[in-house]
């Protein structure tokens, strides 16, 4: 799943990023996010089960709503 | 009046939280992060460090240990919670306190001495104190920077140079009944002449009171 | 005698003769496992078989060495029934091909070598130093680095209290990450790496085991396994702070009840010398069963299970009747546990795997019969031109000045140490920033003062000099703290031991410090060697780091501080007149000079002296500084900048020299009563402008602390 | 872009993670390995030329090729 820091929370690590790629002659990179991806093995068979499943550990875990959203994608 | 100082894995200011409160004439016992009674104790400190690496964010694992069921229940009830930089940090993962922590605005970890101004005196922390005045106390975290969009966490201390890009420049948080609050500087650094600063003693000392007084 | 076989030992690193040895040992030719063992066993990192001729000649011994070189760390007796543990170790390789996890894993390394010894770490140490910052690839190594210590030590808990920092085009493409660590420990509480009696166990805690750091395995796995596997191998290794924090309580628990004989940490040739190493100490033998080993991945061979340098592993030694409680405890701690062999009569090891014997060797083998080089040695022939290169010289001492304080290598360190937690365990009398570091010892009046100190540049005119005035400055470091020189441990980071120059360079120096510690009175408890240092395949300076750990019994109630000077005070210079010699200086590098000259030598009975009176006079003085780089001048404008106050030097002083065996005290007139041959009334404290001298531009102190503090941002372009 | 930890690197945090998640009973995940997204805007009109632009900033700056591969993907 993806775990996006909700936009109006501050991201300082996407704020360096972004000068650093301008420093480095990237002008053209208007802004940069600077999110988490977390890749999973989960055991099971029911895609619904396992995203209903993966989606509680967000809730619990995962991501902090004060800061984060989230997007899960059950793979293969 | 027990105090209880507990101790998550990754947790590494314990020891300095009960040499600072006992000095101040506190009694103060260590406390494993499984225990889930806390029963004979009137109050308790989340130390700093590093709970559980800090991983995946800092304190979002910690919050789950048993002995945080008995915290909640503590700061329920009024019993005085103090939270010192990680120990702040799971109290806002635990919803206890108000907002959540980022990294430093310039990204680096910082270690050194801040100057810190009392903006409210109703607080755990800050009982005893006077609004406005001042007070010199380390700070030493990375993800120091506390965010807060509900606006609702009371701020008791704040920075008087902004240090990390904190909302509102809050050092120390509160929660509205003021028995629960978080610090980000380390008041238990400041407790001796000879390491250079005994301005944390003022700060435990209001929390020792507060145990009296809860 | 197969072709390939032959192959395969050249390719593990071995030499011919080498590889004939073992066949002699074993009686015949050895399998896998058992040629992997050896050859990291007898790796130059491991056996110190180009270095252990000579390390021989450093004097080892006083009435208060508990443990001295060879085991994991050095342990001197500090009084009251405290021990002190220390080492060195270098992390120069790791941190070039990943700065970041490079320095973090050598933090971990050097905790693990003294919490073996059964001491708390309390005190954490980096020398690191690089290429001049202006290069891209430099900044990034430096940033990298720092961030890698603070990140890690500062997440496992244990405070960096001190260190060095420099920049030179010598290490361009070999930068040097040293580190060091402090421990104490009950004298009752000492834990020495041996395996016990036959009937212990050997239990293996903390991180599962991966395919780290076997690059050199690969040549095994191709040879007789698929090939495929060897691009499983990691190219670095990542360190677990937190592992490791759960690991030094967990040990630290196991030493205060008493539950283990003997522990050894997993270092460089992992599970192949802990078990070896302490059963050949034991002079016991030992069963090992590589499957009970928890491990990170699926289908590991036993070489790889035997080389493996995962991070964050610790092997215990434990009577059969406490294994319960050791395993009990690791669980409390939340780590993990795996009885992996068992100590029996005799001296062979026998390591099997799915139930066969894949090693069967006599365990003091991989230690004891290591081979050992005495290699050609030779002063190099450039040297005599080195020396006769010129010494820089000085037209306008404020502009010189100022380009000092404005190096990053003399500047404050203040965007280093403000990245490590250097306040942690509430110890930290004075930390970083100063000329030693000073820990008090809760529960007594003793403070431990260190000081490490390395001079490339000067080194390279004269080694052995080099080497004997690092000891003296690490010593008046300590000293202005108020402590006595207890012990040192060494970093030799040299180029490469086939050359015979560095050979005689790595003599010199070893020979320099052994000659001052003798003087002194100080043993070497323990090092640590680094070779194969080279940019562009030109060796790199001879770099040996000294660190030196101080008593002071008592600690001085107001240790002398840089920022106690006051307006009225004197300045007074302490120690021999200096020679006015700016060979390898730190002057010389600034002006972008090649290091040149004939450098000052050192005076042994002097030293003892001014050491001496500043320990006495740490009691009484409010500043004291040692002059070191940059000289005086620098000194003093750091004293000045540290107080926010001006002076005036209105004596005729050697400004920038660092000849040995000086310092600075500042005090009221007439405060304290100072030997007449050995000190010098040079000035006074007064004003907002630091004045060199009386035809000399005023510096105001604003502009000298602006350029001193943004040395090390504004050559970062922060 | 997605910045990978290589898989034979370890992940401590992953492996912290996996075991928290298996203590809040969530026992069928069976690995977790944490890594990161960037997000950016990049101002252009050719797709190819901001995917090689960006490809270049990961190699330079953004990713870490000792230890981590990358994956870009151009968006709307
Ligand atoms: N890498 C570092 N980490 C922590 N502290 C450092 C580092 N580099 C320098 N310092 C601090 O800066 C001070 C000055 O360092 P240095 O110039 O090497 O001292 P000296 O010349 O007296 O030996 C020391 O107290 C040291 O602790
Ligand atoms: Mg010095």
């Amino acid at each position: 799943m993806t775990i996006n820091r909700r936009p109006e929370i501050a991201d300082p690590e996407g704020t360096t990023v972004r000068r650093a790629l301008e420093e480095l002659g990237f002008e053209q990179v208007t802004s940069v996010r600077m999110d988490r991806v977390i890749h999973m093995e989960v055991a099971g068979e029911d895609r619904d089960e396992i995203q209903a499943q993966v989606t509680k550990m967000c809730e619990q875990l995962l991501a902090n709503p004060v800061l984060e959203d989230f997007e899960i994608e059950v793979g293969g | 009046m027990r105090t209880a100082v507990v101790v998550f894995p990754g947790t590494n200011c314990e020891h300095d939280v009960v040499h600072a409160l006992e000095s101040l004439g506190g009694e103060a016992d260590l406390v494993w992060h499984r225990e889930s009674n806390l029963t004979d104790f009137d109050g308790a400190v989340l130390p700093g460090g590093f709970a559980h690496g800090d991983y995946l964010r800092t304190g979002a694992i910690a919050r789950f240990s048993p002995v945080m069921t008995e915290i909640s229940r503590m700061a329920a009830e009024g019993a005085p919670v103090l939270g010192i930089c990680n120990g702040f940090q799971i109290l806002c993962e635990a919803g206890l306190l108000a907002g959540a922590f980022i990294a430093n605005r310039d990204l680096s970890f910082i270690c050194s001495y801040v100057e810190l101004e009392v903006t409210d005196a109703a607080t755990v922390l800050t009982r005893g104190l006077e609004v406005g005045s001042r007070l010199r106390i380390p700070l030493n975290s990375y993800e120091g920077s506390w965010v807060d969009p509900t606006r609702s966490g009371r701020i008791a201390l704040r920075y008087v140079d902004d240090p990390n890009g904190s909302q509102d420049q809050a050092a120390a948080v509160a929660n509205m009944e003021g028995n629960v609050a978080g610090i980000m500087p380390h008041p238990e650094r400041a407790v001796d002449e000879l390491l250079g600063s005994t301005d944390g003693n003022l700060v435990l000392e209001s929390f020792l009171e507060s145990l009296v007084a809860a | 005698m197969t072709i390939e076989r032959e192959a395969v030992h050249r390719q593990l690193g071995m030499t011919d003769t080498e590889y004939q040895s073992v066949i002699d040992i074993l009686g015949r030719e050895p399998r896998d496992a058992e040629l992997a063992m050896y050859s990291v066993m007898w790796s130059e990192h491991c056996s110190y078989k180009s270095s252990r001729a000579h390390l021989g000649r450093f004097p080892t011994e006083a009435p208060w060495v508990v443990v001295g070189p060879g085991e994991n760390a050095g342990v001197v007796d500090i009084g009251d029934g405290w021990l002190a543990a220390i080492r060195i170790e270098s992390h120069n390789h790791p941190s070039f091909v990943e700065p970041y996890q490079g320095a973090a894993t050598g933090v971990g390394g050097i905790l693990r070598d003294v919490f073996t010894m059964g001491a708390r770490p309390i005190g954490l140490w980096n020398q690191i130093r690089f290429g001049p910052l202006d290069q891209p690839r430099n900044r990034y190594l430096f940033k990298g680095v720092v961030a890698g210590i603070a990140g890690y030590g500062n997440a496992v808990g244990v405070p960096t209290v001190g260190g060095e920092v420099e920049f030179d085009p010598t290490y361009d493409a070999n930068p040097l990450v040293n580190v060091m660590c402090l421990g104490i420990l009950h004298r009752d509480q000492l834990v020495l790496g041996t395996a016990g009696e036959p009937g212990s166990l050997a239990i293996l805690l903390g991180r599962a085991t991966g395919r780290d750091g076997i690059g050199g395995a690969s040549v095994l796995a191709s040879a007789s396994f698929e090939d495929e596997s060897q691009d499983k191998r990691p190219s670095v290794q990542v360190g677990d702070p937190f592992e490791e924090k759960k690991l030094i309580e967990a040990c630290l628990e196991l030493y205060e009840r008493g539950l283990v004989v003997g522990v050894q940490d997993l270092g460089a040739a992992g599970l192949s010398c802990a078990v070896s190493e302490p059963a050949g100490r034991a002079g016991v033998g030992m069963d090992v069963d590589l499957n009970a080993v928890h491990t990170r991945e699926a289908e590991m061979t036993p070489p790889e299970l035997l080389m493996s340098e995962s991070q964050e592993r610790m092997m215990a030694f434990v009577a059969p009747d406490k294994v319960e409680e050791v395993i009990a405890v690791a669980d409390r701690w939340e780590i993990d546990s795996a009885v992996v062999g068992k100590v029996k009569q005799g001296s062979t090891l026998t390591v099997q795997h799915n139930g066969t014997t894949v090693a069967e060797i006599p365990a003091a083998s991989l230690a004891d019969d290591a081979p050992v080089y005495d290699r050609p040695a030779i002063r190099p022939s450039w040297l005599d031109d080195v020396r006769r290169r010129p010494e820089p010289e000085v037209d306008d001492p404020s502009r010189a000045l100022l380009d000092l304080l404005g190096d990053p290598g003399i500047g404050s360190s203040a965007w280093v140490h403000t990245q490590y937690d250097h306040m942690l365990f509430l110890n930290t009398v004075i930390g970083p920033g100063s000329d030693a570091s000073l820990l008090r010892v809760k529960g007594t009046n003793k403070g431990l003062a260190v000081s490490t100190d390395g001079n490339g540049r000067l080194c390279y005119l004269d080694p052995r000099i080099g080497g004997e005035r690092l000891v003296y400055e690490a010593a008046l470091n300590v000293a202005v703290t108020g402590a006595r020189p207890l012990a040192v441990v060494d970093n030799l980071n040299f180029g490469s031991p086939e050359s015979p120059e560095v050979m005689w360079q790595f003599r010199e120096t070893i020979e320099g410090i052994s000659r001052a510690c003798e003087s002194l009175g100080v043993p070497v408890v323990g090092g640590n060697v680094s070779f194969y240092n080279a940019t562009d395949e030109v060796d790199i300076h001879p770099t040996p780091v000294v660190g030196l750990l101080g008593l002071a019994d008592p600690m001085p109630e107001s240790p002398p501080r840089l920022r106690r000077a006051e307006p009225g005070m004197e300045v007074w210079e302490v120690g021999p007149t200096a020679s006015g010699s700016l060979a390898g200086s730190a002057l010389q590098r600034v002006l972008g000079m090649d290091p040149g000259g004939i450098p000052a030598a050192p005076q042994p009975e002097m030293a003892t002296r001014v050491i001496e009176l500043a320990v006495a006079l740490a009691h009484d003085v409010p500043v004291l500084h040692d002059v070191s780089d940059g000289g005086l001048a620098v000194a003093l404008a750091e004293i000045c900048i540290a107080s926010s106050l001006g002076a005036r030097i209105d004596q005729d002083v050697d400004l920038f020299s660092e000849d040995p065996h000086r310092f600075i005290a500042v005090f009221e007139t007439g405060a304290i009563p100072l030997p007449d041959d050995l000190a010098r009334r040079v000035g006074m404290i007064a004003g907002d402008e630091i004045i060199l001298g009386p035809d000399v531009t005023p510096i105001p102190v604003a502009e000298a602390a602006d350029v001193w503090h943004n040395a090390i941002p504004r050559a970062l372009g922060l």
